[in-house]
C-alpha cells in the first residue's frame, strides 16, 4: 500500500488494514467495449467466482470514466472497468499512487470512418471530423495518425484537417446533416456510421503490432488489492470465466450483452449493428501494456498530455500496472501469462 | 331620443356565474391547448414531409408517437417515471425548506446578505457536473448524492425568489408590523411572508426546473439497473441516437413540466383571487 | 370628441343609467351593492352624490366609468367618462408632474404641450414646487391633489369623482371648489361628484342625490337653486345642507350593519 | 421629573448622508464578504487537514489558489472566459427579448396563455443536452448551435418572469389605466410593464442562471476551433480527473455569477428605492 | 402595561418632544417637513391637530411612533404609541376579523379571546356582518373602520391617530366620535389626533393644535374648555372652530406652493 491509499482505508475502515468485506463494488460502463463486464453480470459468472469468498458483487454502472474514478478516489467502487484514458488520469492525478491495472478486458475496434469519397489524407483536408472526446484514445489516435501524415492539427480544432471533438451521438448527427465528413470513433460507433453509407478509410487495427490495442481495461484500488488480492483473484477468475463464455458462445454472449444493456438503459443497437460490431472487437484479459504506453506517449506528442505529470507519477507504465494475481489466475486455468 | 347621441359604455354583459356550466368551462380551456398540440404536429409532419433531414434524425411525429405509445405500455416506463417524479418531489421539497429558510435569514440580516447574498446566485449558475466529485465524496454511490446535486441545483433558485419576494413586500406593510408590536419573528410570520406569498408561489416554478434540470443531469451519476429513470432514458437515448425515443422522453418531460406548472399557477391564480389582485371580470 | 360634445349638448342628456343593479358574489355570501338604480344627467350638469358609507357611490362610478359591469341595467355616457378614483392611485414610478402628463400622453397630446399643461394643472392643485416628487414623497393630501389633476387633465365632457377633497384641509378645500367650478363652467363639463360633506354638496351641485344603503338606491334627490357663487359657511348654504341631512338621516338603513 | 418615567422611542438617531463617507461605506460592504470568505476557506484547510480524502481528489485551497493563480496568468485562460462571458450575454440579450416579448404576449392573450402558457414551464425543464440533436440539425455545429441551447435555456425562464410580474400588478394600475383611456399597446408599455419592473428585474436572475447553465452544457455541443471556453474547461477538468484546476474553474465561475448578481441586485434596489419599496432608515 | 399606564398617570406626562426636526432628502431637493416642534402632552389628554395638506402631521405622528426617526430633537413616550395610519394599510390575505385579530394576536391576547374581542371592536365600528370580508370586498370607508378597529386593539394608553374619520359620511362620523369619546374615557387613554374637520377637532379635543406650513411647526394652541358632551353642531363648537379656523388662515403659508 501507498501513504495515500492507506490514508484513505483508515478513513473508511477504522478496524484496521484488513477490514472483513461482504461485497465487491464493480463499476463499468454501459458500453460495448465493456461486454465482459455485463456479460459476467448478466450470467452470474462474478457471482459464481465470489461464492467462495462469501462474497457478493454490487455492480455500479457510470455514465462517464471521472466519475467512476472519483468514486475509486473516494473510496465508493474497488474495481471497475474503464477506458485507457481516465485510467492513465487516475493515475497520473494521484502521483501513482490510487490505482492499478490489474487485467485487459478488450482490443481494438475503431476506425476513422469518411464520406465514400475521400479516398485519402489529401482528400480531407478542408474538412471536419470528430472525435469522442478532446483528449481521449481516439482523439490521440487520430492526431497522431495525421502528424505522421505531415497533417498540422490544433487541439482547439485548428489545422489543415479540423477536429471537432464532441459526443458520438451528436457526431452521427453531424455526420447525418453534411456538418461534417467523418470521425474517429470506436465501436458500435464506427458500425453505426457505416449504417448511414460512410467507409471505413482507417482501421485503427493497421496501425498496431498484431492489430491488438487497449480499449478497455480494469483497474482496482492500490490499496484494495493489497487487503483482498484474495477477493481481486476471485472476481479476476470470474472475468478470465466471462471472456471465455463470450469465446464459446458468441451468440449467447450477445444476447446476454444486448439483455443487460436494455435493462440498464432501456435501448440496445440494432442487432446488425452490433453483429458487425462485435466482430471487430476482441475480448482479452491481456492488458496490452506496450500499447497504452504508446498511445501515452503520443498524446504528449500531440500536446495532450504533459510528461511532467507523468514523470511525476512515476512514468509509465511505472507502477501503473499489477499482473501478478492476474497471471496466478490465469496460470490456475491453464493459460499463458500476460507481461507488463 | 337622447338615447340616439348616447353609448353603452359596456357592452358585454356581467359574467354569470352558474354551478351549471362546467362542460363550456372545461372547453374553454381545452381547445386552445388542443389546437397548439395540432399546430406543432402539423408543421412537425410537414417538415418531415419535406425531407429536411433524414428519418433517422429527424423523425415524423407519427413514429414519435408510437413510440411513445409503446413506452407507456412498458413496466420500465412507469417504473423509470416513478423514480424521477419521487426523486424530484424529495429533492424540491427538501431544496424548498433548505431554499426558504436560507432565503428568509439572507433577505432578514444584512451582514448576511453583503456576505453569501451574491453567493447564491453564484451557486446558481454552477453547473451539476461541477457538483458531481463533491456528492460522490460526500454520500458515495447514492440516492443522497443524487438528491445533494438537485437540492444544490434548486435551493438557491428558491431563496433568490424569497428573497425578491420579500424585498418587493411594500413597506407600509412593515411599518404596520412594527407599529402593531410584532417581533422580528412575529413581523416575518405575520406580514412579510404572507405578503411576499404570491411571487413566491409564482416563484417556485423557477425553482421546480431547476431541480428537474438538476435531476436529469444528478441521474446519470450513477445508473442503477433496477432502477431505470427518466434522466438515464433521455441520456441513452441520446448517446444511442434513438431519435424517437429521444423524441417521446422529451415530450414526456414536457408533459410533466406542464402538469406541474398547472399546479403552481393555479395556487398562485388562488392566492392571488383571495387578495383581489386578479379580476374575474374585467 | 369636441364635435360630438356639442351635439350632446344640444341632444342634452349625457348619461342615462336604467335599472342597475350589480351583486358581488354569489350565493349566501352575495352583497347587492346597487338595486334599482335610474339616473339621467343633462350635459353640462354637475351632480353631487352624498350617501352613507359602502352604500354603492363608488360602485356607481366605476360602473358609469365603464369599469365594472352591472350584473343587469345599462348605462349609456355621451363619451367616455374621466374617473378620479377614491384612493388616490398614482403610479408610484412616475413623479407628479409625469402622472398628470401620462393623462395627457394617453389622450394624445404632443410631447411639446404635455409638460406645459401638466405644470399648469399642478399649479390649480397648489402643487407647483412639488412636480419632481415621487408619490411616497408626498403626503396623502398632496396625492389625492395630484390624482385631481390627472383627472383634470383627461380632457373629456364627464367626469366622475370620488370623494375628491377627503383628505384635504378646509382652505385648500375651499380653494379647490373655486377651481373646480371655472374649470366646470369653462368647458362645459358634466360632474358627478361624491362626497360625504352635505356643504360641499350643496356649495357645488346643481342637483343633489341621497343614496340609501342596502341596497343602494337612490333614495332622495334635489336641485339646488341657490345664486353662483356660493360660499360654504353661508346660510343658504348651511340650511339646504342640514335639511339634507335630517332627510338622510330619516331614510332607514343609512349605517349598514345597524339593521342585523 | 417627568422625563423619569418615559423612554425615548426612537434610540438609534437618525442616519446621516454626507458625501464625504466612501471609505466607511465600502467597509461596511465588504467585511461581511470578507468574512464569509475567510470562514469556508478555514473550513475547507481544517477539513483538508483532517485528511478526510486524499489530497488528490480534495485538493488544499492554496492549492487550488494557486493553480487559479497560475490559471490567470495565461492568456488562454482570458480568451476562454472571453469566449464564454460573451457567448452569455449574447444568448441572455437574445434570450431576454424573446422571452419578454413571450411573457407579455402570453400574459396578455388569454387563449395564447391556456394554450402555450404551461408548455413555458415544460421547456424550463427540459435539460439542454435534449436539445443538442435538434441545435445541430438546425444549425451546425456552429455559434448558433450554443445560442439555441442557451436561449432554449433561459427565454422560458425570463418569459415566467414576466407573466408573474404581470400577473402580480394590482388591477388598481390596470384599472387607472383603462380610465385614462390606455389602449392594449398603450396599457402594456405605460402601466403594466413599468408596473412589473420590480419583480422582472429581480427575476432576470433566474433567466442569467439558466442562460449561463445552458451555456455551460452547450459549450460541449462543438469545441469551435481557437475557442477555448470556460465550459469546455470545466468539463475537461473533470475529464483529466484534474482536481485542483475544476475547483479553480468553480471559483471562477461562482465569481462571476456573483458579479452579475451583483448588477442584477443593485438595478433592482435602484428601481425600488425610487419607488419608495426600499426604506432607507428603518 | 397597566401598572406602567397608571405610573404614567401618576406623573403626568405621556408624551414628550423636544426640538423635532425632520428633513427629507438632502442638498437642493431637501424638504424640510418638521422644524422646532416642542410638545407635552398629559396623560389622559386628547389632542387634536389641524394643518394644511403637507404641513407635517403624519410625520410628526410617525416620529412619535418610533417609525421614522427625527433628524434631529428627541421624542420620549410612556408606552409605545398605538398609530392608526392615514391610508388603512389593511392586510389584503386577512379578512375583516383577521386584521383585527392580528393586532391582539400580536400583543399576546390568547387565541380564544381573540375572535371575541375582535366581534367587539367590528361592532363599535359598525362593521357587524362583514367580519369576513376581505379588505378589496369592502368600501372605502369600511376599511377605514376597519383599521380604527385594529387601532382600538392595540391596548396601548397612547393611540395616535391620522384622520381616522376622513372617509366617512356624518353620521357613522357622529356615532364614532361617541364611540372613541367612551373608549378614551373608559381606557383612560392619551390620543393624538390628526383631522381636517374643524368642528370635529374641537369636539373631541381637550386642546387643538394648529399647525403651519414649511416648515411644519406649531403655530397656535388652544385648550377647549367646552362642556362634554359636546355636538358637532352645537353652537359653542361651531363658535370654537370658526375663530380656530380664522386663525389657521392668519397663520401664513397654508398652503404651500403657495408662496413659490
Ligand atoms: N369587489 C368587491 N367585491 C365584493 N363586494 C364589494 C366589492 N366592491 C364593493 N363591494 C361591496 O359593495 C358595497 C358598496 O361599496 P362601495 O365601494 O360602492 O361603497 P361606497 O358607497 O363607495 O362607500 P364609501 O363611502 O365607504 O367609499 C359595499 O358593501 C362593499 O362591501
Ligand atoms: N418619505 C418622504 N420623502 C420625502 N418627503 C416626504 C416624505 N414623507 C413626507 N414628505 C414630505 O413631508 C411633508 C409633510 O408630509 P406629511 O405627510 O407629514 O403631511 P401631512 O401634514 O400629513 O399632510 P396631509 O394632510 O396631506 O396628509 C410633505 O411636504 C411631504 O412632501
Ligand atoms: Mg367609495
Ligand atoms: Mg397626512
Amino acid at each position: 500500500g501507498s501513504s495515500g491509499g492507506s490514508d484513505s482505508s483508515a478513513s473508511s475502515s477504522p478496524s484496521g488494514e484488513a477490514e472483513e468485506i461482504t461485497t465487491l463494488r464493480l463499476g463499468y460502463f454501459p458500453n460495448l467495449t465493456h461486454a465482459p463486464a455485463l456479460v459476467g453480470v448478466q450470467q452470474g459468472t462474478f457471482k459464481a467466482a465470489l461464492k467462495e469468498l462469501g462474497i457478493t458483487v454490487t455492480p455500479t454502472v457510470f455514465n462517464a470514466g471521472p466519475d467512476a474514478v472519483t468514486a475509486l478516489f473516494a473510496d465508493s467502487l474497488d474495481c471497475s472497468y474503464i477506458g485507457p484514458n481516465p485510467a492513465v488520469n487516475a493515475y497520473v492525478q494521484s502521483g501513482g499512487e490510487a490505482v492499478r491495472v490489474v487485467a485487459g478486458s478488450t482490443s481494438a475496434g475503431a476506425a476513422l470512418v469518411v464520406r465514400p469519397e475521400i479516398n485519402d489524407v489529401e482528400g480531407m483536408k478542408g474538412k471536419s471530423f470528430a472525435t469522442p472526446q478532446l483528449g481521449n484514445t481516439q482523439d490521440v489516435a487520430f492526431r497522431y495518425w495525421l502528424k505522421e501524415q505531415g497533417v498540422e492539427t490544433t487541439p482547439e480544432g485548428g489545422g489543415d484537417v479540423s477536429i471537432k471533438p464532441q459526443s458520438n451521438a451528436e457526431g452521427l448527427a453531424a455526420y447525418a446533416s453534411g456538418e461534417i465528413d467523418g470521425a474517429w470513433v470506436p465501436e458500435p460507433w464506427v458500425s453505426e456510421y457505416l449504417a448511414q453509407g460512410a467507409k471505413v478509410l482507417v482501421d485503427e487495427k493497421t496501425l498496431w503490432p498484431d492489430g491488438k490495442f487497449v480499449t478497455t481495461h480494469i483497474i482496482c484500488r492500490t490499496d484494495f488489492i493489497a487487503q483482498h488480492p484474495d477477493v481481486v483473484a476471485a472476481f479476476l477468475a470470474g472475468h478470465v470465466a466471462s471472456l471465455d463464455s463470450i469465446a464459446a458462445d458468441p451468440t449467447a454472449a450477445k444476447e446476454s450483452f444486448a439483455l443487460a444493456l436494455s435493462a440498464l438503459t432501456g435501448s440496445s443497437p440494432k442487432p446488425e449493428i452490433l453483429d458487425r460490431a462485435w466482430e471487430q472487437l476482441e475480448f482479452t484479459a491481456d492488458p496490452l501494456t506496450g500499447t497504452l504506453v504508446k498511445s501515452a506517449e503520443d498524446a504528449v506528442a500531440v500536446g495532450l498530455l504533459e510528461q511532467a505529470g507523468i514523470d511525476a507519477a512515476g512514468g509509465l507504465p511505472g507502477k501503473l500496472y499489477d499482473l501478478k494475481i492476474l497471471n496466478e489466475v490465469l496460470q490456475a486455468a491453464g493459460k499463458p501469462a500476460v507481461s507488463s | 331620443m337622447s338615447a340616439s347621441v348616447l353609448t353603452p359604455n359596456v357592452e358585454k354583459p356581467a359574467p354569470v356565474r352558474s354551478g351549471a356550466g362546467w362542460a363550456p368551462h372545461m372547453w374553454a380551456w381545452i381547445w386552445p391547448k388542443a389546437l397548439a398540440i395540432l399546430l406543432v404536429l402539423a408543421v412537425w409532419q410537414l417538415v418531415y414531409w419535406s425531407g429536411w433531414r433524414p428519418a433517422y434524425v429527424f423523425p415524423s411525429p407519427i413514429e414519435t408517437l408510437s413510440q411513445l405509445g409503446t413506452m407507456v405500455q412498458t413496466e420500465r416506463f412507469w417504473s423509470a417515471m416513478g423514480t424521477t417524479v419521487i426523486r424530484a418531489i424529495g429533492g424540491f421539497a427538501l431544496a424548498l425548506v433548505i431554499g426558504t429558510m436560507i432565503g428568509i435569514l439572507v433577505a432578514r440580516i444584512t451582514p448576511l446578505r453583503l456576505a453569501i447574498g451574491s453567493l447564491i446566485t453564484g451557486l446558481q449558475t454552477m453547473p451539476s457536473i461541477a457538483w458531481f466529485p463533491l456528492a460522490i465524496l460526500l454520500f458515495g454511490l447514492d440516492e443522497q448524492a443524487i438528491l445533494f446535486v438537485v437540492v444544490l441545483g434548486a435551493a438557491p433558485s428558491i431563496a433568490n425568489g424569497v428573497i425578491s419576494g420579500i424585498d418587493n413586500v411594500p413597506p407600509a406593510f412593515t411599518r404596520l408590523g412594527r407599529v402593531l408590536g410584532a417581533g422580528p419573528v412575529a413581523q416575518y410570520r405575520d406580514i412579510v411572508l404572507p405578503a411576499a406569498l404570491p411571487t413566491y408561489v409564482s416563484g417556485l416554478t423557477q425553482g421546480w426546473a431547476f431541480a428537474w434540470r438538476s435531476l436529469m443531469a444528478g441521474e446519470l451519476l450513477v445508473i442503477i439497473a433496477e432502477k431505470p429513470s427518466l434522466g438515464a432514458q433521455l441520456e441513452f437515448a441520446r448517446q444511442f441516437s434513438q431519435a424517437p425515443t429521444l423524441l417521446a422522453t422529451m415530450l414526456v418531460i414536457l408533459i410533466l413540466g406542464m402538469v406541474v406548472d398547472g399546479l403552481f399557477s393555479s395556487a398562485a391564480r388562488s392566492l392571488r383571487r383571495r387578495r383581489g389582485l386578479e379580476v374575474d371580470s374585467s | 370628441m369636441s364635435a360630438q360634445a356639442l351635439e350632446v349638448v344640444a341632444d342634452g342628456t349625457a348619461l342615462q343609467a336604467r335599472g342597475l343593479r350589480k351583486v358581488f358574489g354569489s350565493g349566501d355570501d352575495a352583497t347587492v351593492a346597487l338595486d334599482g338604480v335610474d339616473l339621467d344627467i343633462r350635459a353640462g350638469e354637475f351632480v353631487t352624490v352624498v350617501g352613507a358609507s359602502g352604500c354603492g357611490k363608488s360602485t356607481l362610478l366605476n360602473i358609469f366609468a365603464g369599469l365594472d359591469a352591472p350584473t343587469s341595467g345599462t348605462v349609456w355616457t355621451a363619451t367616455k367618462p374621466a374617473l378620479m378614483f377614491q384612493d388616490a392611485t398614482l403610479l408610484p414610478w412616475l413623479t407628479a408632474q409625469r402622472n398628470v402628463e401620462l393623462a395627457l400622453k394617453l389622450r394624445g397630446v404632443p410631447r411639446a404641450q404635455r409638460a406645459e399643461r401638466a405644470r399648469q394643472l399642478l399649479d390649480v392643485v397648489r402643487l407647483t414646487g412639488w412636480e419632481d416628487k415621487r408619490p411616497h414623497e408626498l403626503s396623502g393630501g398632496m396625492r389625492q391633489r395630484v390624482s385631481l389633476a390627472r383627472c383634470l387633465a383627461q380632457d373629456t365632457s364627464i367626469v366622475l369623482m370620488d370623494e375628491p377633497l377627503g383628505a384635504l384641509d378646509a382652505m385648500t378645500r375651499d380653494h379647490l371648489h373655486d377651481e373646480i367650478e371655472s374649470v366646470v363652467q369653462e368647458q362645459n363639463l358634466t360632474v358627478v361628484f361624491v362626497t360625504h360633506n352635505m356643504r360641499e354638496a350643496v356649495r357645488l351641485g346643481d342637483r343633489v342625490i341621497l343614496m340609501g344603503s342596502r341596497p343602494g338606491r337612490i333614495v332622495y334627490e334635489t336641485v339646488i337653486d341657490l345664486p353662483h357663487p356660493r360660499l360654504m359657511d353661508s346660510t343658504g348654504v348651511a340650511e339646504r345642507a342640514a335639511d339634507l341631512t335630517t332627510r338622510l338621516k330619516a331614510g332607514k338603513a343609512y349605517l349598514e350593519g345597524a339593521d342585523s
